[in-house]
């Protein structure tokens, strides 16, 4: 809203907004804490959402973890106004569902309200024995096929705390070097 | 005796319920809005009354 | 395939429309925020947040 | 509220708020209708409420019309607060649900909120054939064995306008009087 535009303005911090989206299980509310406190929090299934305050080198992100179970899937669209990037979270290990997961992230893309939104797409539980490398997941979400769209894939294993370091340096780099 | 299927299932009526619970405190009502809106699916004169409304609505600091 | 039985028919649902549009445009919001707590079962300590809320938002002819 | 209070000092008008309560499709819309504009109104059956200022006899009344179908009439309770009177209508032809109108009638009166709020029934339809008395349905309802409640019934039909002046010069009176 314009307000945090006057903010920025006044202060020379300018909040961001990100959303994270993906499957249920995907691991998403692991990674919104994980990048707030820095700690593995226990989870349940998200109905709603949670919305966090995260501060990284110092850029103020106003991060939104939405619930990605199917029957409230549908409402992801009344968050994207004004979005600055996705995280796109899916569970590597989770080949059965990859169409599925594809199938929304298309949809997403398809938004015109997130038409500028840069997308970074966390292949998570790379911990997994079963998991699909970042490569494979990419392929399946059809990544390369994507037109005017900043985007990038990282492997990451929220539980254990890998990759979550350089997706994110990447994105504020990526945020930054916008227009 | 089930004889309406408002809600595919449980989950979004508890969904509902958080995203009420949040506008009604005055959290991201414009955000909620929208979900209200759609949830219930308000036809379209009312969810632009609605919206409208939203945008007359003071900045959370000031009220 | 019905699983819930959230609201025990059309009319109810119809209700709750009614109430959140008369709740969402500022309408006798606290007479609304009760029926609305009720109908969706908002637990105790929630209602009573809501409640509170109200009882310190400005009056209508203010805002 | 305040306000009204407020508003009340300082022009000598008070509104009172009056609640019309009843079983789905006793008349209580036609009512409604009838006192605000004088004019019969094809009506709906009620999914939700109406709400008018009535003048009457200089005296400013914000009149509620609340939907009577089964599944809604649990709600009428969190309309109760700050009530001055309460028009209970009955149809007086629908002698199979009398004893569920009666029902309740008990359990609004029994609600704290409402203890000092003056009560009123319309012993309403008088127009058609199979009518009871506005006695049968006072003594149907247990009105003659309420306690510390200042009531009274009236014949009405709402249609024919029969009876509605009677009634509410009546309620006026009471207002006037309380305390
Ligand atoms: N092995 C492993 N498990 C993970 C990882 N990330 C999350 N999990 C686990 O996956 C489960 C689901 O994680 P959540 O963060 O609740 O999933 P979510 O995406 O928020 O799910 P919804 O809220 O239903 O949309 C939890 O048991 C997490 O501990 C990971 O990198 N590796
Ligand atoms: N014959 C006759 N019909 C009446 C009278 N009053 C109302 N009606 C009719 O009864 C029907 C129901 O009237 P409403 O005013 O809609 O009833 P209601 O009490 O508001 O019903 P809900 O909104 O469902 O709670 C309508 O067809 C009215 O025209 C009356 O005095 N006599
Ligand atoms: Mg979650
Ligand atoms: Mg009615």
């Amino acid at each position: 809203g314009w307000f945090s535009s006057l903010f920025s303005g006044l202060f020379g911090t300018r909040e961001m907004r990100i959303l994270i989206l993906g499957l249920d299980g995907a691991g998403k509310t692991t990674i919104l804490y994980r990048l707030q406190v820095g700690e593995v929090v226990t989870t349940i299934p998200t109905i709603g959402f949670n919305v966090e305050t995260v501060t990284y080198k110092n850029l103020k992100f106003q991060v939104w973890d939405l619930g990605g179970q199917t029957s409230i899937r549908p409402y992801w669209r009344c968050y994207y106004s004004n979005t600055d990037a996705v995280i796109y979270v899916v569970d590597s290990s989770d080949r059965d569902r990859m169409g599925i997961s594809k199938s929304e992230l298309v949809a997403m893309l398809e938004e015109e309200e997130l038409k500028k939104a840069i997308l970074v797409v966390f292949a998570n539980k790379q911990d997994m024995e079963q998991a699909m490398t970042p490569a494979e997941v990419a392929n399946s979400l059809g990544l390369p096929a994507l037109k005017d769209r900043k985007w990038q894939i990282f492997k990451t294993s929220a539980t254990k705390g890998t990759g979550l370091d350089e997706a994110m340096e990447w994105l504020v780099e990526a945020l930054k070097n916008r227009q | 005796n089930c004889t309406v299927e408002a809600f595919s299932e449980p989950t979004e009526f508890e969904y509902l319920r958080k995203v009420l619970f949040e506008y009604m405190m005055g959290r991201e009502t414009k955000t909620m809005a929208k979900v209200l809106t759609s949830i219930l699916k308000f036809p379209p004169d009312q969810t632009h009354q609605v919206m409208e409304k939203e945008d007359t609505k003071p900045i959370p600091w000031l009220r």
